[in-house]
């Protein structure tokens, strides 16, 4: 799973556990049964889901301050180092990538517009090249001009995973970079034409060591924020951020707060997304989850930044009070948590001992476990709905465990009386500890005896169910897993989970779908030039790690969000999932 | 209205608690003239260090039911106010303690602590005050006395401690001095040092002293006259002599028996009381001492049903026993004394 | 003369006393320096002496209750000075110990039974019945009512809780008994009781007693012998009859004479010794003599010679440069300069 | 008195160098000898896509390949004469004391915490103050009017108190305080002393409170347990036999020996508080050295834990020691030698 939301990483701390008033962490997920549905009329939308489809509170007053906050500090303002979804939605108040997702409500937020750049990339040499030309007049915040130089030196210098750890390194995997090129650091003086060409301060070609259709979506990284040279510090850059955007920083104090103010250096005319409401931003980090959302509910807050849902104490509030529950949002979110079925381990070598643990299970426990129907809908694969090619796989029923067929299916197996397995699952997340227990009561029913051993969250993919042979030595036969998507089509978010060839000694997500069947169609899916056409090879693959029965899906996440009071054209992008932080403003 | 410099008449002091009513002074009485002094000798729970509070106050606004009379200097106390009190104590009348140094504060000097006593009592500077500190503890026979003025208790030794809390208590030259178990705490070199200088002080200070303490030895050192308590109530009341040589009753006999002498040849045995003190909650009925006396059969039953009177038997020399005078006259000159002085 | 049970050389304890940055040795308190004495079976040796003189931990080194630095100690022929604690637990059964304060020493969650009986337990006695049986058998031989065997410590007085605590030694059947200030807690009626006590049960039984106390009295009335300690060492040492008729020792004498007399009439008759001041700190104590500072017979030689401890008489053992009481031709020098 | 405090010194340099090395141990040696390798260290300090050649890239970059003795002997080296850190586009020295770098963050260690400490100081300032006046106050009352109905009362109220957790208390203080009366200010609304003291204060004053109910109620246990005892003794009964007024006797001779307990667990309970009140910062969201500490071990951001526990330990070693000076200060029978 990688960093999406900021809530599951900060519940990977045993410390946090107890301080936030349990698992802090993962509970996007309300629990309970599903409110009121009090979804609203086109005009004027308010209400219950209000903000899923609709523009909430649209206005266009300019001015005030935005408050926003969040329970923990994020890995960076930097947009080179940064690989959480909250903050690749804000930082484009103050940075401008090439390309950035439509800021509208639902699905039309995926779209891809072009930002920095004039247009949408044009590729030629069948996807391997990809050509954007910028707009004319821009800016940083110290008036100097921004170049398609900039947006190469960005690009190369974050390839630097050693200085910037933490963003994604699809740059680093698809450019043909030559062999020789380290980083910007270590050789400067390498040329790397071959790689990112800039013909002139406006154009920039990237050159991909192989054919991608999708490249916008990369060309929408906050990597291709654009970084001069002379201003670039390393990773104390993250100190110095030079504004690109409506926004550059006032106040830096990491793991305290930063205040943004006003960059009279941009210019509204190269810029048709943002519409720049509020005169400032005022980001508190470190506040306590409850007392975010009682500040949110009270108002005194806006935003909170995670984008996660409101904590378990809230979620009894918004439900009980109606007045509340109008406020709330509660979308579907790309996130699926599942539980993976290694297949190293007899008896579960044999797909039938798989299909066997799928039919046993309980779908519509496991789904109370993960916090019920506000928590998630019952998952049916890997893919949640809303990425391109999803569709609903009924390979397996949704029901509460089917004994008949998982008695069949053992039979099949060649172990009527079902068999012994161990189950992982991270301890310090009590909805993973309750789906394991799900488990083991469903599967007990039909002869399959389950032993259950939790890990911590930080060691649980770099030592225990992420390190193959640690599964193999230990008889690991399910393990908890979930995952969420870098950006909302087939590639980002089924290719680290489904490709064989992505596993490694340790640190894997990929635990379980090691079939050739569905390589192949990962393949096939880089090749593909045409959307829908990849689209649908994705829904393939997503298919077929079903019929696999390489896993258990649970359920697709959903996250119960608060709209905040006196905050205009709140909506929850269909790019991220949350409210889209480039349109807020304050009444 | 009395005309004797210290008159307690019936005084009782009773302490509610949650086990029952704690009779710990019950109806006591007696009389002490200026540079005379009383011994009052008791076991544990006799009630003699309860009385001794009680005469200087420091019950009052506790929990205590006190009633009865305390007449100090044609003046009485118990239905006096409690601020009243306050201001005779410490100055007409001041008490000795047993533990010196548990009954000095160990966070002030010893200095300190006699200014404080002094200055409560006397309008003056502290610079006299100090004066008459060093003065005192001179007086008392602590060597340089400026130079330990400012000592700590602790850093005293145990007759020293004491000989400083004798220099508190007169710092204001009270007419009554109250020393309770004044040597107790001491080494036996040390307490005939104490023992002496208290005999030296009353004579200068021609004070009335009352020492109470349950070791025969030192009262018959000092007092002039004893009462000896039993179970809060006098048993029995005489000039030292009567006390000593005539004693009439059986408790007084007992305690004489019990007490190993060095000016005598030693005895075979030891002439015990039996049984044990008893509990000021359940004081036995008629003569409290009735369980524990070896002459109880005697009394033509009244022992146990009758409380007998303090009466005098002559000369000042009272005695609260249901024996008649003349069977407790015998059994002392027959079976008690001869096997005291047993060889 | 009979082996002695218990015999005494050069028993010594010193406290170090450091000082400084690097916590050097400075100084040592000599609480016990060089006392030496036997006990014999039957008899009773007073130990006595003002507080500080060190005779409570003469009696906590002999039980090994602290480690000696210097010394032997010899029980029964065997020399227990450094033995380790599992071979002297056996011996610890024939050497009990009866403190002072009858309060702290009883465990008050346990019954009076289970007090005194845990040593039966320990012999081997093992039914019920047969520990409950001997456990009232002591009960009774100690004075206390044998029915109360189910009664705790804070149900019993002063005296009564002595007596357990006398019981539950007597229950190991200890050849000797050190008894650490036995009666100063109690009550003076009480007292008596106890030292009676302690005279038939030694009778009965065949008991040795080491008594320790600062009551002369009680010392004089209970010993065969007495030892009078000072500032951690033995001044004198003689039976009962010459120590306390004719003390030796100035120092023995002014204890004797400080002694409050229970007798109105004799109080102007008496010749009193009034020593001056305390007793020295142990840290410091004064070279040679160390009474020498409090002495009114003290000379120069006092000051400069350690006096040893001699007989001076049949059984009568003194420190002194200038004895009293003392027969003329054993010294024949203090006849010369008195 | 000289030789006390150079050995105490000594004393307490010895322990902090124990307290680190145990500190090192708990997060470096025992995880390794757990099986948890340099790689498996540096994956949690590298992005979830990273490649393994980069994990062990960074494995090297943090010095976690080398053997623990070596990067103990790096850790303290920094310490005493700086580090340097390779920030990518060069090299930065961090001067004496430099804890280190925070592996997350990739700031020295050191500036955070100086940063840090007055939101603590603060928070320890106030929030002692209140609950020592408070406590020692209700304990005092308590026990002079020893049963009475206030006694009772004020007892009842302490326990609860003690039995409370922070993070109860304060979330139903913020609640009902800030967000329903909107009397305080909410959580997080921290302005620094310098700024305005008037903010200062009103940002601070439901974190004092909170700290100090549970501060304040164990205090009046400890002082009305205190007090029984000291008016129970034998020199306050000389006190008043000697004719002192029975206010001069609680003022001048109860109350000094009574609060001298309290005056030292006070002293411990600051020093232990400097280190960050964590419970109370993280309701509050106040940024204080608790909050900092929460954060640290959230993100296992080693440097970060070693610096906060340092100076914690040092926040105790030196009350500790201030503690026994003032002891011998305040009682007379206390020698220090």
């Amino acid at each position: 799973m990688k960093k999406r939301t900021l809530a599951v990483v900060a519940s990977g701390a045993a410390l946090a556990l107890a301080l936030s008033a349990c698992g802090g962490g993962d509970s996007t997920e309300p629990s309970g049964t599903a409110a009121p549905a009090a979804s609203a009329s086109a005009a004027g939308a308010t209400g219950f889901n209000a903000g899923l489809e609709n523009v909430v509170n649209p206005s266009d007053k300019k001015g005030g301050v935005l408050k926003m906050a969040v329970t923990e500090d994020w890995d960076s303002v930097d947009p080179g180092d940064t690989y959480y979804g909250m903050s690749w939605n804000l930082l484009r108040i103050y940075a401008r990538p090439l390309v950035t997702y439509n800021p509208a409500p639902g699905a039309k937020g995926r779209e891809l517009v072009p930002d920095l750049a004039e247009s949408l990339g044009v590729s030629s040499d069948g996807s391997k090249t990809w050509t954007y030309k910028l707009r004319a007049g821009l800016k940083y915040e110290d008036g100097t001009p921004i170049t398609s130089k900039d947006v190469k030196y960005a690009v190369l210098r974050q390839l630097d995973k050693t200085t910037f750890v933490n963003g994604p390194t699809y740059f680093n995997d698809w450019l043909d970079l030559p062999k020789d090129f380290e980083s910007v650091y270590k050789t400067p003086d390498v040329n790397t034409d071959q790689a990112i060409e800039t013909p002139d301060d406006q154009t920039i070609v990237f050159h991909l060591n192989k054919a991608y259709a999708g490249f916008d979506n990369f060309a929408a990284l906050p990597a291709t924020v654009p970084i001069p040279q002379a201003k670039d510090t390393g990773i104390k850059y993250r100190d110095h951020v030079l504004a690109s955007g409506p926004y550059k920083f006032d106040k830096v104090e990491p793991g305290k707060q930063y205040t943004l103010i006003r960059n009279d250096q941009w210019d509204p005319a190269t810029d048709p997304i943002r519409k720049a409401l509020p005169d400032s931003y005022e980001i508190t980090l470190g506040v306590q989850g409850d007392d975010l959302d009682n500040r949110i509910i009270s108002g005194d807050l806006h935003v909170d930044i995670a984008g996660s849902g409101v904590q378990p104490a809230a979620i009894a509030t918004v439900q009980q009070d109606p007045e509340l529950n109008a406020r709330a949002d509660n979308p579907i979110s790309a996130r699926t948590w599942y539980v993976s079925i290694l297949n190293d381990n007899p008896p579960l070598d044999n797909i039938e001992c798989r299909k066997a643990v799928i039919y046993g299970a309980d779908r519509v426990g496991l789904q109370t476990a993960m916090g019920g129907p506000l928590a998630g809908d019952i998952a049916t694969s890997l893919m949640p709905p809303g990425i391109g090619g999803w569709k609903k796989i009924e390979t397996f029923p949704l029901g509460t465990g089917d004994e008949a067929k998982a008695k069949e299916a053992l039979t099949a197996c060649g172990q009527p009386n079902g068999f012994e397995t161990t189950m992982t699952f991270r301890s310090d997340r009590p909805r993973e500890q309750a789906v394991a227990e799900s488990m083991q009561q469903a599967l007990a029913k039909v002869g399959i005896k389950l032993t259950l051993k939790g890990f911590p969250t930080s060691e649980y993919f770099t030592a225990y169910a992420g390190k193959p042979a640690y599964t193999k030595a230990n008889g690991i036969g399910l393990a908890t897993n979930g995952w969420g998507a870098d950006w909302n089509d087939g590639f980002g978010f089924l290719s680290q989970i489904i490709d064989s060839r992505t596993i490694r000694e340790a640190g894997n997500y990929n635990l379980s779908v090691k079939d050739p069947a569905v390589d192949a169609l990962v393949d096939q899916a880089f090749a593909e030039l045409d959307t829908a056409k990849r689209d649908a090879i994705w829904g393939q693959a997503d298919a077929k790690v079903m019929e696999g029965a390489y896993v258990l899906p649970t359920v697709y996440s959903k996250g119960l969000l608060l709209r905040g009071k006196g905050v205009t054209n709140q909506f929850i992008t269909g790019a991220f999932d949350m409210y889209d932080y480039l349109a807020l403003g304050v009444e | 209205m009395s005309e004797h410099f210290l008159d307690v008449r019936d005084l009782k002091i009773h302490f509610p608690t949650d086990d029952g009513l704690v009779r710990s002074v019950d109806g006591l009485s007696f009389k002490l003239e200026r540079g005379r002094t009383l011994g009052i000798v008791g076991e544990s729970g006799s009630g003699k260090s309860v009385t001794s509070l009680g005469i200087l106050g420091l019950h009052k606004g506790g929990r205590a039911r006190i009633s009865g009379e305390i007449w100090l200097d044609g003046e009485e106390l118990v239905s006096a106010s409690p601020e009243h009190v306050r201001r005779l104590r410490g100055k007409k009348m001041s008490m000795i303690f047993q533990d010196p140094l548990s009954a000095m504060h160990p966070y002030f000097t010893v200095g300190a602590q006699i200014i404080e006593a002094y200055r409560i009592h006397n309008k003056v500077t502290k610079k006299v005050a100090r004066k008459h500190a060093v003065d005192l503890l001179g007086r008392v026979g602590i060597p340089q006395p400026e130079r330990r003025v400012d000592s700590y208790p602790h850093e005293f030794s145990g007759g020293m401690r004491q000989r400083a809390m004798i220099a508190m208590a007169l710092s204001c030259d009270p007419e009554l001095l109250i020393a309770d178990e004044p040597t107790t705490a001491l080494d036996v070199t040390v307490q005939a040092q104490i023992l002496d200088l208290m005999r030296d002080l009353q004579r200068d200070f021609n004070a009335a002293l009352i020492i109470i303490t349950h070791d025969l030895g030192v009262v018959a050192e000092l007092s002039d006259d004893i009462l000896v308590m039993y179970g809060g109530k006098a048993i029995e009341y005489g000039s030292a002599e009567d006390i000593f040589e005539r004693p009439e009753h059986p408790y007084t006999w007992g305690l004489l028996g019990s007490m190993p002498r060095l000016d005598r040849e030693p005895t075979e045995r030891l002439l015990p009381i039996k049984g044990s003190p008893p509990s000021l909650i359940n004081v036995p009925a008629g003569c409290a001492f009735h369980p524990r006396c070896a002459f109880e059969g005697r009394t033509g039953g009244k022992a146990n049903t009758e409380v007998p009177d303090l009466v005098e038997t002559e000369g000042g020399h009272l005695v609260r026993c249901h024996l008649p005078r003349e069977e407790r006259r015998a059994i002392w000159a027959t079976e008690i004394k001869p096997n005291l002085e047993s060889a | 003369m009979t082996e002695p049970l218990l015999s005494v050389q050069g028993l010594e304890k010193h406290f170090p006393v450091t000082k400084g940055l690097l916590q050097r040795q400075v100084g040592a308190v000599k609480a016990v320096d060089g006392v030496s004495f036997d006990v014999r079976k039957g008899e009773t040796l007073g130990l006595v002496g003002e507080s500080g003189c060190g005779k409570t931990t003469t009696g906590r080194l002999i039980t090994r209750l602290i480690e000696p630095t210097g010394g032997k100690v010899i029980f029964e022929g065997h020399d227990i000075t450094h033995m380790s604690q599992g071979k002297i637990r056996p011996l610890r059964r024939d050497m009990q110990m009866i403190f002072q304060d009858p309060y702290s020493s009883l465990n008050p969650r346990h019954t009076v039974g289970a007090i005194v009986g845990a040593p039966f337990k320990i012999q081997g006695v093992h039914t019920e019945q047969g520990v409950k049986k001997a456990v009232q058998d002591i009960l009774a031989l100690v004075g206390l009512n044998p029915e109360h065997y189910n009664r705790y410590p804070h149900e019993f007085s002063g005296g009564q809780r002595q007596r357990i605590g006398i019981a539950r030694t007597l229950a190991l059947k200890p050849k000797l008994i050190i008894a650490d200030e036995p009666v100063s807690a109690l009550d003076v009626s009480i007292q008596a009781q106890v030292v009676n006590l302690l005279e038939d049960l030694q009778n009965e039984l065949d008991l040795t007693y080491l008594v320790i106390a600062h009551d002369l009295s009680v010392v004089r009335h209970i010993s065969d012998r007495v030892a009078v300690m000072y500032l951690g060492k033995i001044v004198e040492l003689a039976d009962r009859k010459g120590l306390y008729e004719s003390p030796m020792h100035p120092y023995t004498n002014a204890l004797l004479s400080a002694v409050p007399i229970p007798d109105p009439k004799g109080k102007a008759g008496r010749e009193r010794i009034r020593l001056q001041g305390d007793v020295p700190s142990p840290l410091n104590p004064p070279p040679a003599c160390r009474f020498h500072t409090r002495c009114w017979k003290a000379q120069e030689i006092c000051k400069t010679e350690e006096p040893p401890l001699l007989q001076l008489a049949p059984g009568h053992q003194v420190a002194c440069h200038f004895p009293e009481n003392a027969p003329a031709l054993a010294e024949p020098e203090v006849a010369a300069q008195t | 008195m000289v030789t006390y405090i150079i050995r105490r010194l000594i004393g307490a340099l010895l322990m902090l160098a124990v307290v680190s090395m145990v500190t090192f141990s708990i997060f470096f040696v025992v995880p390794r000898l757990a099986g948890v390798t340099a790689t498996d260290f540096a994956n949690r300090y590298v992005g979830r896509a990273a490649t393994q050649e980069t994990v062990v890239a960074v494995a090297n970059k943090l010095g976690l390949n080398d053997p623990v003795v070596v990067q103990y002997a790096r850790w303290i080296k920094g310490i005493f004469v700086g580090a340097e850190y390779d920030y990518g586009a060069g090299v930065e020295h961090c001067p004496a004391p430099c804890f280190g770098y925070s592996f997350v963050t990739k700031n020295p260690v050191w500036p955070d915490l100086v940063d840090r400490m007055p939101v603590t100081l603060s928070l320890a300032a106030g929030a002692s103050i209140i609950w020592l006046l408070a406590g020692v106050a209700v304990g005092v009352l308590s026990a002079l009017k020893r049963g009475s109905i206030f006694d009772r009362t004020a007892m009842v109220i302490a326990l609860s108190g003690v039995s409370l957790p922070p993070f109860f208390t304060g979330l139903i203080a913020l609640s009902l305080f800030s967000y329903g009366l909107r009397i305080t200010a909410p959580g997080g609304a921290y302005t620094p002393l310098t700024e305005n003291p008037a903010e200062w204060a009103y940002s601070l004053i439901l974190p004092w409170l909170t700290l100090a109910f549970l501060n304040a109620a164990a205090y009046a246990r400890l002082t009305r347990a205190g007090m029984l005892e000291t008016m129970g003794e034998d020199y306050i009964r000389t006190a008043r036999a000697k004719g002192l007024r029975e206010s001069t006797v609680i003022t001048k001779h109860g109350l000094r020996a009574a609060l001298t307990p309290i005056v030292t667990i006070f002293g411990l309970d600051v020093g232990i508080l400097l280190g960050g009140a964590i419970l109370t910062e993280n309701v509050f969201s106040l940024p204080g050295l608790g909050k900092y500490a929460t954060q640290a071990i959230s993100t296992q951001d080693l440097p970060k834990i070693m610096g906060f526990t340092m100076l914690a330990a040092f926040f105790i070693v030196m009350a500790n020691l201030i503690v026994d000076l003032l002891y011998a200060v305040v009682d007379p029978r206390v020698r220090l030698t």
